[in-house]
């Protein structure tokens, strides 16, 4: 029987630091097993358990696509001992990972329809996730348009830069990139995602909004969709909570009856609301 | 009766609003057992008892409810506890009204279980005696052959600086020496003793019962608690039980008033007042300092004397 | 093996008077058991109990803290503070069954590097008497 | 299968279990302080009190397991697994509680997606003898519960004190592997007729008085009640009623001991502690003992029977009788019964 708790081995491919207060650094993983690599299937939205060992384990989000083949990404933010560990990590060191976790982002829903992405700071990681799968050839075709608002505080926190610049210059993405503060060298937007988003205005009619940000950008973000008369269960988010075991033994993550990594991360509007503010 | 003084008093700071809430013991389901009792309401006080069984210590309380001006009803140990509170700065002046208690040592409820055969169902108090009734047995036991070893040496039966009295002060005299159990230890042989120690806290269970119920453990985050640095690892290797209940013990150095209640929180039953009272000895043979006694002196390990103690340093 | 056991003794030393001891007794090639492992503190009042039982717990056979003499603090009175607290912790584990000597305080001025290197060899006397720490030791993860 | 065990037989029975697997059951550790322990002699075996103060549910879920071992050498990482179970174990003396408890736990850690194999294989390896309960306490709430003194289910053996004898039923196929043991003699009519007398007594006692039944529903229209703003005044926060529950399961996974080698363990955890659901970022979700008191009773009568269809409280009274502030559950339970008085503090 197979162990639920036992980490396969990757190993860490390239890390670069994302962001300008270097609190955000990427790691891409390789599998060291051909085998493992062949077994991993997963779909945006879903996460894992990155352990590094005699620190602990922690979960986060898989930032890369299923479409970018033979490795994981992971933008990791120095928070705890875990990420603190993650953050020191050499090329070439190996890293455990329990995964994938958690459902996924609708995909299917998504067919023929609008896709709204919403996000905001490092919580971007499963939105990039996201776009990148459906941005690719095989899938591009299956949605109707995407717009993609990315709001962060200042433009050195901007996730994915490089990214961003691409897909500024495709016709088949809106891509608006917003700042709550510019700089001298910032050409873009400045004003708070949900400001962003009256102001972009984007139909709601066959439409999927998928948002993620801080609490804040939240709160804030839903009123403005349901101005634009989005219906419940159309919006789609991914809550994070205290997780452990990621399967939905060890008790921590519920939400009422529901756990976070079994049940979620992602969930629509309308289960929300019937839930507990337990998050 | 000073239960009903308690009530009186405590529907009179209700009445004239002085206080949101008093806080004080009531019954509730178990027989040798009481509870405490949050009472808002001037009609509420009706709630309110006092016997043997009030063994909690409920200046605990005080920092659940730091938002509000709070009556609280206070044994001898409880009103030390609340005044090295004060000198720990933990309540702003005028929060607390202590109705003070004086106090006719408690009862161990166990040391009464384990009398009987069999589940006690009923239990009452009538002067020296306590009533016991269960299926098949109704006895009168003697009041002061059951009492709790930290009441048994208690010092300061009636409250200090409590804001009122209710009842007459009672007479303090401990029953058994002061610090008894810690001198009893202290015989022992430094291989028992440390066998003794290790046998003990071999059966915690790291509910942190003791820390909960103790008024000064209000640490925002505890050293077990702390992953950055990791002192210990939270697991039951007896290295790691010994480490927690040594520093929990000796984090109370000068600031325990021998009140008990982690012995008696304790499911395991693990003996926890015997530490506590050395380190009350020691406080007070090296720095005459006792606490919960003077509301000025300052906490022992916070100051010093020149003049102290140090032939143990080289 | 036991012949061959040395003791590792864990010494607290604080920065301004007994680390600059130590730093003495080295310049002045005076000689001292290489059994003790120095940490420099700012001071003894800022030895935290948690250190000492940590040090035990971590496989150390003996703790040794030294500080300042009694009116010499840097910081005026930290080395008073740390007095009591030194004084009520050696009580208290020798209460529990420590074995008296496992844990040694001493006070040490930047000018005795003798007294250092002398403090040094009785206690490393004192813990090699005592034997290797039992008690408290956690057992280190087998396989 | 109905069979009995003279008492005077009793020790060399279980030197004969012991002969063949490990033995659990109940082990005095000081007076009135008795836990499942494996046992070194049968004179250890100590049934003298009506439930231990930790459940069975260690023997299954310990309080501190190590999941794997791990040991870093260059770069690489190597990993030793411990789920593998060497000997086939029993467990005696459990009460009808604390077996039902097993099962209630066994419902989350064998998921149907994700499966717990150190929980599994302990389970599989282990022979349940049940012990009925001739004495419930007044503290015992089990039929109430969904249970009663006597439940055999989740049993493989089941025994009852008759005073001279113990009468045995072998409830499962696991259990009728033993009815050729030597020391099993066939039951005669007066022994069911005792047991009847013993199970009906003990029924009596425990009676149906705490209102459980159809406390889910209930529970769904107090989600904001003003009864969470009182019930939880008296917590102190402390993990007793969490860790002395049979049916409580939430656990914390950690590492210990830094490269290169060391463990992967997991530990009981309770969300009675503010640690529980506090995020690295300092936001907690739950950030009081109103929040954390609600959530166990919410778990444990509303959440767990959406999930599962039962509740996951089996009525043992640990939680009443070791609470240091006596809180009461069945308390709590009437609480969100109609009958409920109007204000909190009339109770």
């Amino acid at each position: 029987m197979k162990n639920p708790y036992l980490p396969i081995r990757m190993v860490v491919k390239k890390a670069h630091v994302e962001t300008t207060d270097r609190m955000l650094r990427t790691l891409e993983l390789s599998f060291l097993n051909e085998e493992d690599a062949k077994a991993f299937r997963f779909i945006p939205g879903q996460f894992c358990e990155l352990s590094v060992l005699g620190k602990g384990e922690a979960p986060f989000g898989i930032a890369s696509s299923p479409t970018e083949n033979g490795s994981l990404k992971f933008t990791i933010n120095k928070a705890g001992v875990v990420t603190t560990a993650l953050h020191h990590l050499e090329e070439g060191s190996e890293v455990g990972i329990r995964g994938p976790l958690g459902n996924a982002y609708p995909i299917d829903l998504f067919k023929g329809k609008n896709v709204l992405v919403i996000g905001g700071g490092f919580a971007f990681t499963t939105l990039r996730s996201l776009i990148v799968y459906l941005l690719h050839p095989e899938n591009r075709s299956k949605v109707n348009e995407i717009t993609v608002i990315y709001g962060a505080r200042m433009p050195g926190l901007l996730l994915y830069k490089e990214e961003l610049k691409e897909w500024e210059k495709r016709s088949d993405l809106k891509l608006v990139v917003t700042v709550d503060w510019g700089d001298k060298d910032w050409k873009g937007k400045v004003g708070l995602v949900p400001n962003v988003l009256e102001e972009v205005a984007p139909t709601s009619k066959n439409t999927y909004a998928v948002i993620c940000g801080p609490p804040i950008m939240i709160k804030f973000t839903f009123p403005k969709l349901m101005v634009l008369q989005f219906p419940d269960e159309r919006i789609y988010t991914s809550l994070e909570k205290r997780m452990k075991c990621g399967i939905g033994k060890c008790g921590r993550c519920n939400i009422g009856h529901l756990y976070v990594c079994k049940d979620g991360p992602v969930f629509n509007y309308a289960q929300l609301k019937k839930l507990p503010k337990d998050y | 009766m000073l239960q009903e003084k308690i009530r009186e008093k405590a529907k009179e700071l209700l009445e004239k609003k002085a206080v949101d809430l008093v806080i004080g013991f009531g019954e509730w389901t178990l027989p040798l057992r009481t509870t405490p009792l949050f009472i808002r309401t001037p009609e509420g006080t009706k709630n309110l008892i006092w016997n043997s069984f009030c063994e909690n210590n409920l200046a605990v309380y005080i920092h659940k409810f730091s938002q509000f001006k709070v009556g609280i009803v206070v044994k001898g140990c409880d009103a030390r506890s609340i005044t090295a509170l004060s000198l720990e700065k933990r309540f702003k002046p005028g929060q607390l009204f202590l109705i003070g208690v004086p106090c006719q040592r408690m009862v161990d409820r166990r040391k009464v279980n384990r009398a009987v055969k069999g589940e006690i169902l009923q239990a009452r108090e009538e002067g020296d005696l306590i009533y016991v009734k269960g299926e098949e047995f109704e006895v009168s036991l003697k009041r002061d052959d059951f009492l709790y070893s930290s009441c048994q040496v208690c010092t300061h039966r009636n409250p200090i600086h409590a804001d009122i009295l209710v009842g007459d002060p009672v007479e303090e005299s401990p029953l058994k020496e002061p610090y008894e159990e810690a001198k009893a230890f202290e015989k022992m042989s430094p291989e028992e003793r440390w066998r003794f120690f290790e046998k003990e806290t071999s059966r915690c269970i790291r509910c942190y019962a003791c820390r909960e119920v103790c008024p000064m453990c209000y640490c925002t985050e505890c050293f077990v608690d702390s992953s950055n640095p990791k002192w210990i690892e939270k697991g039951l290797s007896p290295s790691d039980l010994e480490f927690y209940h040594i520093v929990r013990a000796y984090h109370q150095t000068g600031r325990c008033s021998g009140c008990g209640a982690c012995e008696r929180a304790c499911p395991m039953g693990i003996r926890l007042t015997y530490l506590t009272q050395k380190l009350n000895r020691d406080v007070k043979e090296l720095y005459h300092f006792e606490t919960g006694i003077d509301t000025e002196a300052p906490p022992p390990l916070s100051t010093y004397e020149i003049e102290d103690k140090q032939d143990f340093i080289k | 093996m036991q012949n061959h056991w040395e003791p590792k003794i864990l010494a607290f030393l604080c920065n301004w008077c007994s680390y600059a001891g130590a730093d003495l007794a080295g310049t002045s090639r005076i000689q001292y058991p290489p059994n003790i492992r120095v940490i420099r503190v700012p001071c003894s009042g800022r030895i935290n109990p948690l250190f000492i039982l940590k040090a035990l717990q971590s496989g150390i056979d003996g703790v040794l803290v030294s500080g300042c003499h009694p009116g010499d603090c840097h910081y005026l009175s930290g080395n008073y503070i740390g007095r009591r607290k030194s004084a009520t912790l050696k009580r208290f584990l020798e209460y529990l069954g420590f074995e008296e000597g496992r844990v040694q305080f001493s006070w040490v001025s930047a000018a005795e590097g003798g007294k250092f290197s002398q403090v040094v060899n009785e206690v490393t006397q004192d813990i090699k008497k005592l034997g290797p720490a039992k008690r408290f030791g956690k057992k280190s993860v087998e396989f | 299968m109905k069979l009995k065990l003279d008492k005077k037989d009793f020790k060399p029975f279980l030197q004969s279990l012991m002969d063949e697997y490990d033995l659990f059951a109940p082990v005095q550790l000081a007076e009135g302080v008795s836990v499942f322990r494996k046992i070194g002699h049968p004179e250890e075996v100590d049934l003298s009190s009506a439930n231990t103060q930790k459940p069975a549910k260690e023997l299954f879920f310990p309080q501190s397991e190590v999941m794997f071992r791990y040991e870093k050498v260059g770069n690489q990482n190597q990993l030793l697994s411990m789920e593998e179970e060497k000997r086939e174990r029993i467990l005696f003396g459990a009460r009808p509680c604390d077996i039902e408890a097993i099962s209630i736990i066994e419902k989350v850690f064998v998921g149907e997606e994700y499966t717990d194999v150190y929980f599994l294989e302990k389970r599989m390896k282990t022979i349940i003898m049940g012990l009925g309960c001739n004495h419930p306490l007044s503290t015992c709430f089990c039929s109430s519960a969904g249970g009663d003194p006597f439940l055999r289910a989740g049993s493989d053996l089941f025994f009852i004190d008759l005073g001279e004898a113990y009468f045995v039923e072998l409830l499962t196929e696991k259990g009728m592997a033993f009815h050729k043991n030597k020391f099993f003699k066939e039951a005669d009519p007066e022994d069911l007729t005792l047991v009847k007398e013993l199970e009906e007594k003990a029924f009596e006692k425990v009676g149906y008085a705490v209102p459980v039944e159809g406390i889910e529903k209930r529970l769904d229209l107090m989600g904001e009640s003003s009864f969470w703003d009182r019930v939880h005044e008296k917590c102190v926060g402390c993990r007793i009623c969490t860790y002395l529950c049979p049916t409580c399961h939430c656990f914390d996974i950690v590492d210990e001991g830094e490269h290169p080698c060391g463990q992967r363990v997991r530990n009981w955890d309770s969300c009675l502690s503010p640690l529980y659901s506090l995020e690295t970022s300092g936001h907690n979700p739950r950030p009081t003992c109103r929040e954390r008191t609600r959530q166990r009773l919410m778990h444990k009568f509303n959440y767990f029977p959406k999930n599962f269809n039962q509740v996951a409280c089996v009525g043992c009274g640990r939680c009443i009788l070791y609470c240091p502030v006596h809180f009461d559950i069945r308390k709590a339970i009437l609480w969100t019964s109609p009958k409920r008085p109007k204000r909190y503090e009339e109770r």
